[in-house]
């Protein structure tokens, strides 16, 4: 257990806060110093959440680093925070996306940056905050606050549609979590008047129950993630989000929901898994392969890009429902990967977008002989995420495959079938926009520089190293999930016994 | 032991890749054509090196794995990034670094015309390339080679979409006799074949990966050593299904029946990628695959069966296609199929050194073939129809004579490198199956008539087109002595395996002994087969004939009666259709797959995405505020309204209390 | 003299309320309404002197008294309001009064 | 025969003493001050030094008037509740009536009788104490509502208001009669003790129904809400941020007293529980999807606070102590960002126009950044987003439904929070995602210019109103732990 007194994590949670007051202190006209600001509130946050990878300790099982303060002592509800080898990663990857997510809106953003940097580092806070929660009214507190920055951020500097994205976006994930509310209420009582994680895990709950907090609980995940057929929300909001808004989107925001089953569906009702784990992994399958035809579908390279993700985070569900250690250690990984990869796809087209004005794939073509830099990285970040080996998304693919086949080979053969279909959506995508002859319209169009390719290069180093060494990763992501994975399944193993 | 840094081999052209990658463009390309072919060069030595290494280690020790890192660990599953230096992956290393070392140095003359930055970008993803098939076949674990089998066909995808601003190419249709136009199927665009490439690929991989994870739930490990150790206590059933699943991996890279659309198409690529990747080297990774899982195929004779079967068809099939192309790669695509068919006879009638033997003189001849075609593509601007061409051994002789070397090696000309492979294949089935072997004889005569009806066309006769005829010059040295090279091999390839019956030993077979010593009658002693001598020495002169047969009927056919072929053609235009058509296949697969793909993505994304579901929940949130609306008109301001609806409200509550 | 029997009062005191409930119900006439709610606040006054009667106690007859001033109150405060209206609306009806709705 | 001369402890009645004094003093200055601004600081002063002797006095109960009011725990809360809603009113009325050219002082003083009719009603423990609080706070809201006396609209909302206020008083009055009738008592504990002593009578239940009605109308719960969006949107926006907040308070407080301590502990609890789940769910749901459509952000507010009533109408129906925590929890949280919207209303209202449509919000966030920000923080409180305070006030009273086995109800209460989220959030949408409409002046003294964009000319008073409202909004968003606790040590004496 790490027994530094140094409140890392609370220190985390409130510098983006205190850097969004900062600025909203800011002059309005000084853009340049509100980016500034802004930028570098982010790089502090990614420095200070360096320590937690390197003073980590991959042996120990358990919650590191953790912080209990009373927070609302009549109802023993507690600020307790703290992480282990499924949120660390998501925690890193929060605040590297932040960092890279600033710094791609440097240009791109030009009316009300005072405002759009606040919410940016706001919207930093509410996700840190729900990867370290370990309480639930906590952990429901960011999950619902970090809704706002977002529908904002889409809602104020999105495109076209954008008002109707965001209010989509808002209704569909407020809905969606408001069973969750209730659920965790009930979960509160029962277990004696806590909220505290840890604590609910040892209590005893029944099964019956077990089965309603589940659904309460799996629905609003599944919203967030988005599994079929609750997605369309996810579309909407990433094509009018700006560039920003959609990495931060696809990179953080759809993995709270992955991370919820695994952090709290899984683990404190582990009696009724046996009972939705087949449903979810069918729509999860659906997901993969709906989400893939709908991708090659698309004129629009962002809409591509958003149903690629459903179809990704179909994988990473099914990884998670399988329940093997390999493939929920490779879907907590293709959580990382997917936030980088999809991120850096999103990042790219918003590059484009910034000189062209058009995400329609019939107005690009042939363009990577202007833009040789930019089509490079494009096709290194396509290849990442159909899953090339050697880089991120294979060993995450690999592994959840894996995992998934052994319990279930048919699963497993869907899913490996629409890593073919992930190559076809991609490849049409690079396609279309890189290759062919030049469309004349492009002709004046200028490569990525140095800001951008700087924004860029962290991804890329990323795909390799995660590709490359999966066990720097795994090594302190397993331990956590062989804890997770054993409970669910021994408890389920007992229900089974007590049954017969 | 430089065999313990086997790793060397994969670093240097990695180091190559990197350096022309992110330098190359700035350094120039006398820079980048130094690089690329020099890291290549030192992998060919370094693997000659290890070659020796294990030459001086005992026969039952050669076989040295070189863990580099622990690569994946999660619960029990394990990998490593191991490399597996045996006799097996380093003559695959040699293939892959020699063949490919000369087609390095060839693509500097070849490339020549390309503005700096494609010139540096053609060498990052051919060192790519060596890089990728060098993991593939040094990998002591499946996961790896699945690894090096991914990336190769990344580089396939990035190197035939190397053109990537090229259009559609069209065909000239073919003119009848009697003024009839046949009209030829357009070549797909470079982008669009390399994205087919990897698309087609990625069903074959689709196999391969169920397969590794078969293999991995059922031995628990991914390792070859433990893999191989343990399959005998498995049941023959699930050895059989893990083995087809690999096998369809095999059948996607290897391009045989029915995932072959991919590689005529791949020719829309430059050359030296076309001669490197779809000839030499990457196609053949099936045919390694196979011999490396061995251990698991012995122990599975369906598959075996299946895979020897596979192999014959896609032989004769893609002979039959070739017999009518135009184009010069096409026709050369098409025989590197009918070429890998015959290797997966070999291998699927448990003849994995004839497999493998076949498979390095082919990268030679075929590699050469490829390298000559693209001289005279050089020489002619591209042009690549041979109706086009004509008499142009006297504008290229060196290419010319290159090129009919690598023919004869091709047909199986008698005492070539291809004749002596190729007759260890056909006696192996033969023992195995005489319809085989009767398949595998046929395949063999359409290959000679096809090789010299191209040989004959492009080269021989009076020019077609004078322009053309008129621009053609023979290539740059740097070009042409890889050729020379290549021809060398080609023509005294043979050596590597002459048959027992001359009374030397088989070399190779010798070599690769221990690495599949663990099978019964294979090494040294398999070329010695149940065959009699007389029966053997038939089938040699058999194989012969048929060679000279076929060679001879081209020379009958397109030389000494230039006219029979339209008449055939007439006089079977139904077939003919049907074979310049490539049997439909590539219309077949847009009819079943492609387009009902493409509208089920248009069905999904507009009738179920925009239709359905969004029509239900912006219908569903349209009808709650409509709801709200309609109950704010009850709210209608006036005072009676509102105190009738509170009386009525009073006398509700009171009632349910009363009535309780 | 036998006593009226207290359900009497009572029965009466509801039909008058329910009378003065009818009148606010059914009238337009604002004046009108605001008798008739007087008449219900007197209804409950004389329920509430006949429960004190009953019940011997002296706390209906305080609230009566409270009542009373509050409806004195009510009254004046209601007229206010209809001068008020009946300024800038020539009416007396209530149904005139009925802009502000939906 | 002694006379026994009854104990008037007056100090247990300090806080809506002081009000009064100060109303009285308001009235009086009046008469002298020509700058009538000065009247609403002075009841500032005076709600302030109400508040600080409601805290000083501490939770501990004390009766008075021989136990016809008490002054303990829960009625002090109310008057925190009570006294910070007057005294944002009384900031956003100083620059509101000025800027409407509407300043008198009458307005303060009876703003201030209606605040200690509030007290008065949250201190009662008899229903004659109920009865006189209630006419004391409604008198002064009727003539308040009418007070804009130039507008039509002004008035009908006042003479809507005082006919159905009338009437549902004499329902409630019926009621205290029956229910007097049956115990013979009119004193809360009494009835109390007469039900819990197994006795039953038809009549108490029918005056439990009849007194149900009467604060059913004031809290604004279906079917008795008819008045509160007209109301809302015909009164002036000051009054209308008191009266939402207050008059809604003060029928809670009375009726939670009178549920829990004269029928809490009877047969009757689990009827009348019934019966505010079943008003709770109408309630909600009809103010929701009523708010829906609404154009005109004073009325949607009015449908919307009738939704609120609905909300607190759950912590009613948990019949437990936990859901009384919930309900004063609630309610602070709704005076801070139900009166800061109205806040923001009143301040973006032109001169002359007395309500603000969606299209006034147009483009806020660039015109008016803070208020723009403010307004965010009130919708999204109101909505129930964390971590703003109104969340925490959804959650106790969730929660105390849930603890009280009426999960249903909480389910229905979470869905309808979705639902509301569309209104509030279309508020949020003309802010932050509209352009600006075009400009028309808004201040006094600006001059017509339609090219000019709008200057900020936040008025001191209305910005301190709003700037407040959303501190405390936030800042009991982030840390509501001491309320939390502050409501467990404030149980009905």
């Amino acid at each position: 257990m790490n027994s530094m007194d140094f409140p890392l994590l609370s220190l985390l949670l409130a510098l983006p806060v205190a850097g969004a007051i900062l600025v909203a202190l800011l002059p309005r006209e000084r853009t340049e110093l509100v980016k500034g600001v802004a930028f570098a509130t982010c790089v502090a946050a990614l420095v200070l959440s360096l320590p937690l990878y390197f003073n980590f300790q991959p042996g120990v099982t358990g919650f590191q680093f953790e912080e209990v303060t009373d927070w609302i002592p009549g109802l023993n509800i507690s600020y307790h925070v703290g992480v282990d080898g499924i949120s660390l990663f998501l925690v890193l990857l929060t605040t590297l996306l932040s960092a890279v997510a600033v710094l791609s809106s440097w240009t791109a953003i030009t009316e009300q940056v005072k405002e759009y940097m606040a919410l940016m580092l706001l919207m930093e806070t509410a996700m840190l905050g729900v990867f370290v929660s370990l309480d639930l009214f906590l952990f429901y507190v960011f999950w619902e606050a970090s809704l706002i920055p977002m529908a904002l951020l889409i809602g104020r500097w999105g495109g076209t549609r954008r008002i109707y994205a965001a209010i989509k976006f808002f209704l569909f994930t407020m809905a969606g979590s408001a069973l969750m509310l209730v659920a965790t209420i009930v979960l509160y009582l029962w277990g004696g008047g806590t909220s505290d994680l840890p604590k609910l895990l040892s209590s005893q709950i029944p099964a019956w129950l077990q089965v309603w907090l589940f659904a309460a609980f799996a629905l609003a995940f599944a919203v967030k993630v988005p599994l079929f057929p609750l997605h369309t929300w996810l579309p909407a909001a990433h094509v009018e989000a700006p560039t920003a808004g959609s990495i931060i989107l696809a990179g953080v925001l759809l993995k709270m929901g992955a991370y919820g089953y695994l952090r709290f569906a899984l683990p404190l009702f582990p009696d009724a898994v046996p009972l939705f784990a087949p449903w979810l992994s069918i729509l999860a399958l659906i997901g993969i392969v709906y989400g893939a035809l709908v991708a090659l579908a698309q004129e629009d390279v962002k809409s591509l890009v958003a149903y690629s993700s459903v179809a990704h985070m179909g994988f990473i569900v099914l990884g998670t429902f399988a329940l093997t250690p390999q493939a929920v250690s490779g879907a907590v990984l293709q959580m990382v990967n997917h936030g980088l990869s999809t991120g850096g796809l999103f990042l790219l087209v918003g590059v484009l977008y910034e000189r062209r004005h058009t995400r329609l794939l019939k107005d690009y073509g042939g363009i990577w002989v202007k833009a040789p830099i930019f089509g490079s990285f494009f096709i290194i970040t396509a290849l990442s995420s159909v899953g090339l080996p050697g880089m991120n998304g294979f060993v995450g693919e690999f592994t959840i495959l894996l995992g998934t086949f052994r319990v279930n080979v048919v699963y497993a053969a869907i899913a490996t079938f629409g890593i073919v279909l992930a190559a076809w959506y991609l490849l049409v995508a690079v396609r279309r926009l890189l290759f062919g002859p030049l469309n004349p319209a492009n002709t004046d169009l200028s490569d990525m520089n140095a800001r951008e390719i700087a924004v860029m290069l962290p991804l890329v180093v990323f795909f390799f190293v995660i590709g490359l060494f999966p066990n720097l990763f795994f090594q302190k992501i397993n331990p956590a999930v062989e804890t997770m994975t054993s409970q669910v399944t021994q408890t389920r193993a007992v229900a089974e016994m007590s049954n017969e | 032991m430089i065999i313990q840094s086997i790793w060397l081999a994969i670093a240097f052209p990695l180091a190559g890749l990197l350096f022309n990658g992110l330098l190359g463009r700035r350094l120039g390309r006398g820079v980048v054509g130094i690089v690329g072919p020099g890291t290549v060069a030192l992998a060919f030595v370094v693997g000659l090196f290890a070659g020796l290494d294990l030459l001086a280690l005992p026969a039952q020790d050669r076989a040295i794995v070189v863990t580099l890192w622990n690569w994946i660990s999660v619960g029990s599953f394990r990998a490593g990034m191991s490399l597996l230096a045996d006799p097996l992956s380093v003559l695959m290393v040699l293939v892959v670094t020699g063949v490919g070392f000369l087609i390095h140095v060839y693509s500097i003359g070849y490339m020549e015309h390309e503005e700096d930055r494609l010139y540096a970008r053609f060498f990052t993803f051919l060192n790519l390339f060596i890089v990728s098939m060098l993991i593939l076949v040094l990998a002591d674990n499946y996961l790896l080679m699945y690894v090096g089998w991914e990336l190769v066909g990344v580089c396939s995808y990035l190197l035939i979409g190397f053109w990537f601003r090229r259009g559609d190419d069209p065909q000239d249709p073919v003119r009848l006799k009697d003024g009839e136009l046949v009209p030829v199927p357009a070549n797909l665009n470079p982008a669009d074949s390399g994205k087919k490439a990897f698309i087609v690929n990625r069903v074959g991989d689709f196999g391969f990966a169920l397969g590794v994870f078969l293999i991995w739930t059922t031995f628990g490990t991914l390792n070859f050593a433990d893999v191989f150790g343990a399959a005998p206590e498995i049941a023959s059933g699930t050895v059989t299904v893990i083995t087809l699943l690999l096998f369809v991996g095999a059948v996607g890279k290897s391009a045989q029946l029915p995932l072959y659309v991919w590689l005529p198409d791949a020719m829309a690529g430059p050359t030296p990628v076309s001669a490197l990747i779809h000839a030499a080297t990457m196609v053949t990774a099936g045919v390694y695959m196979v011999a490396r899982s061995h251990a698991l195929y012995a122990l599975a004779p369906t598959t075996s069966l299946v895979v020897a079967l596979v192999g014959v068809i896609t032989a004769l099939y893609a002979a039959t296609i070739a017999l009518v192309q135009t184009d010069l790669k096409r026709v050369l695509a098409y025989s590197t199929i009918s070429q890998l068919g015959y290797m997966f006879l070999a291998v699927g009638v448990g003849a994995y050194a004839s497999g493998m033997f076949h498979l390095t003189t082919h990268a030679f001849f075929k590699a050469l073939l490829f390298l000559a075609a693209g001289s005279v593509m050089h020489a002619l601007g591209d042009v690549i129809d041979i109706r086009r061409m004509g008499g142009l051994r006297q504008k290229m002789p060196r290419t010319y004579w290159t090129f009919v070397i690598g023919a004869l090696a091709l047909a199986g000309f008698p005492l070539t490198s291809g004749f002596f492979s190729k007759d260890e294949i056909l006696a192996k089935a033969f023992e195995f199956s005489p319809i085989l072997w009767a398949l595998g004889l046929l395949t063999a005569l359409l290959t000679g008539f096809y090789t010299f009806r191209a040989l004959f066309v492009a080269f021989w006769g009076s020019a077609r087109d004078q322009e053309l005829f008129d621009h053609a010059h023979e290539s740059p040295g740097v070009m042409t002595w890889p050729l020379i090279l290549l021809a060398g091999l080609a023509l005294f390839g043979g050596i590597l395996g002459l048959p027992q019956i001359l009374g030397v030993d088989h070399a190779l077979a010798g070599w690769l002994h221990p690495a599949f010593a663990d099978l019964e009658g294979e090494g040294a002693e398999a070329i010695h087969h149940g065959l009699s001598a007389g029966l053997e020495w038939g089938l040699l002169g058999l194989s012969s004939v048929i060679a000279l047969l076929g060679i001879g009927l081209a020379y009958w056919f397109y030389v000494a009666n230039p006219g029979w072929p339209a008449d055939l053609a007439v006089r079977f235009k139904s077939v003919f259709k049907l074979l310049v058509n490539k049997y439909y296949v590539d219309d077949l697969y847009d009819l079943l797959f492609v387009d009902p793909g493409k509208a089920l993505a248009r069905f999904c994304a507009q009738g179920i995405d925009n239709a359905a579901i969004d029509g239900i929940i912006d219908g569903g949130a349209r009808l709650i505020v409509q709801g709200g609306a309609w109950l704010g008109r009850l709210q209608t301001g006036f005072i009676r309204h509102y105190a009738l609806a509170m009386f009525l409200g009073v006398i509700v509550v009171v009632a349910y209390f009363f009535l309780r | 003299m036998t006593a009226v029997p207290t359900s009497w009062f009572l029965l009466l005191s509801a039909i008058l309320f329910v009378i003065g409930a009818g009148g606010v119900l059914l009238r337009r006439n604002v004046l009108i309404m605001l008798m008739s709610v007087e008449m219900m606040m007197n209804a409950v006054n004389l329920t509430f002197i006949a429960l004190s009667r009953h019940l011997s106690s002296l706390t209906g007859q305080i609230f009566v008294f409270m009542v009373m001033a509050v409806a004195a109150v009510e009254v004046a405060v209601g007229l206010a309001i209809l001068i008020e209206l009946n300024r800038l609306r020539a009416t007396t009806d209530v149904d005139d009064v009925s802009s502000l709705k939906g | 025969m002694p006379i026994e001369i009854p104990t008037l402890n007056f100090i247990a009645l300090a806080p809506p003493l002081i009000v009064i004094g100060t109303a009285l003093l308001v009235l009086l200055f009046d008469l002298a001050v020509t700058d009538k601004r000065v009247l609403g600081y002075l009841g500032l002063v005076g709600v302030v030094i109400a508040a600080g002797v409601s805290i000083a006095m501490g939770p501990r109960p004390a009766t008075t008037f021989q136990a016809m009011a008490i002054s303990d725990g829960y009625a002090l809360f109310f008057n925190l509740v009570f006294l910070a809603t007057a005294g944002l009113s009384i900031l956003i009325a100083i620059d509101y009536l000025e800027r409407h050219d509407l300043q008198r002082g009458e307005y303060y003083a009876l703003l201030l009788f209606s605040a200690s009719g509030m007290m008065l009603m949250a201190a009662a423990t008899d229903l004659i104490v109920v009865f006189l609080g209630l006419e004391i706070m409604s008198v002064a809201l009727y003539i308040l509502a009418g007070f804009n006396w130039r507008q039509l609209a002004s008035a009908e909302a006042a003479m809507k208001y005082f006919i159905l206020g009338a009437f549902a008083s004499a329902f409630f009055l019926y009621g205290a009669a029956l229910t007097y009738g049956a115990t013979g008592t009119t004193n809360l504990n009494q009835i109390g003790l007469w039900l819990s002593g197994g006795n039953s009578d038809p009549m108490a239940l029918v005056g439990l129904g009849l007194l149900l009605a009467g604060f059913a109308f004031k809290v604004a719960a279906v079917p008795f809400q008819w008045w509160t969006p007209d109301v809302y949107q015909g009164a002036p926006t000051s009054v209308t941020a008191f009266m939402s907040v207050g008059a809604k308070g003060a029928g809670f407080a009375a009726l939670i007293r009178v549920l829990r301590s004269g029928f809490g502990d009877s047969a009757y609890s689990a009827d009348w529980a019934l019966a505010a789940a079943v008003l709770a769910v109408l309630t909600m749901t009809f103010g929701n999807l009523a708010a829906l459509p609404q154009k005109d952000v004073k009325r949607m507010l009015g449908y919307s606070s009738i939704a609120h009533a609905g909300y607190i109408l759950v912590g009613v129906a948990a019949a437990s102590e936990s859901g009384v925590r919930g309900v004063l929890f609630y309610l602070l949280a709704y005076a801070f960002m139900n009166v800061g919207a109205f806040a923001v209303a009143s301040a973006l209202e032109r001169r002359g126009e007395f309500s603000t449509t969606q299209r006034d919000y147009a483009g806020l966030s660039q015109r008016e950044p803070l208020l723009a920000v403010a307004m965010t923080v009130f919708m999204l409180s109101l909505t129930g987003m964390p971590p703003l305070v109104g969340f925490w006030g959804k959650l106790f009273v969730f929660r105390a439904a849930v603890e009280a086995g009426m999960s249903w109800l909480a389910i229905v209460g979470v869905i309808n929070s979705a639902v509301s989220a569309f209104y509030y959030l279309g508020v949020v949408v003309q802010m932050y995602m509209r352009a600006p409409a075009e400009y028309s002046p808004r201040l006094v003294g600006e001059e017509s210019d339609a090219k000019k964009p709008a200057a900020v000319n936040l008025e001191v008073a209305i910005g301190t109103a709003v700037l407040l409202a959303m501190l405390l909004t936030v800042v009991l968003g982030l840390w509501p732990g001491p309320v939390a606790s502050l409501v467990t040590m404030m149980p009905l004496g």
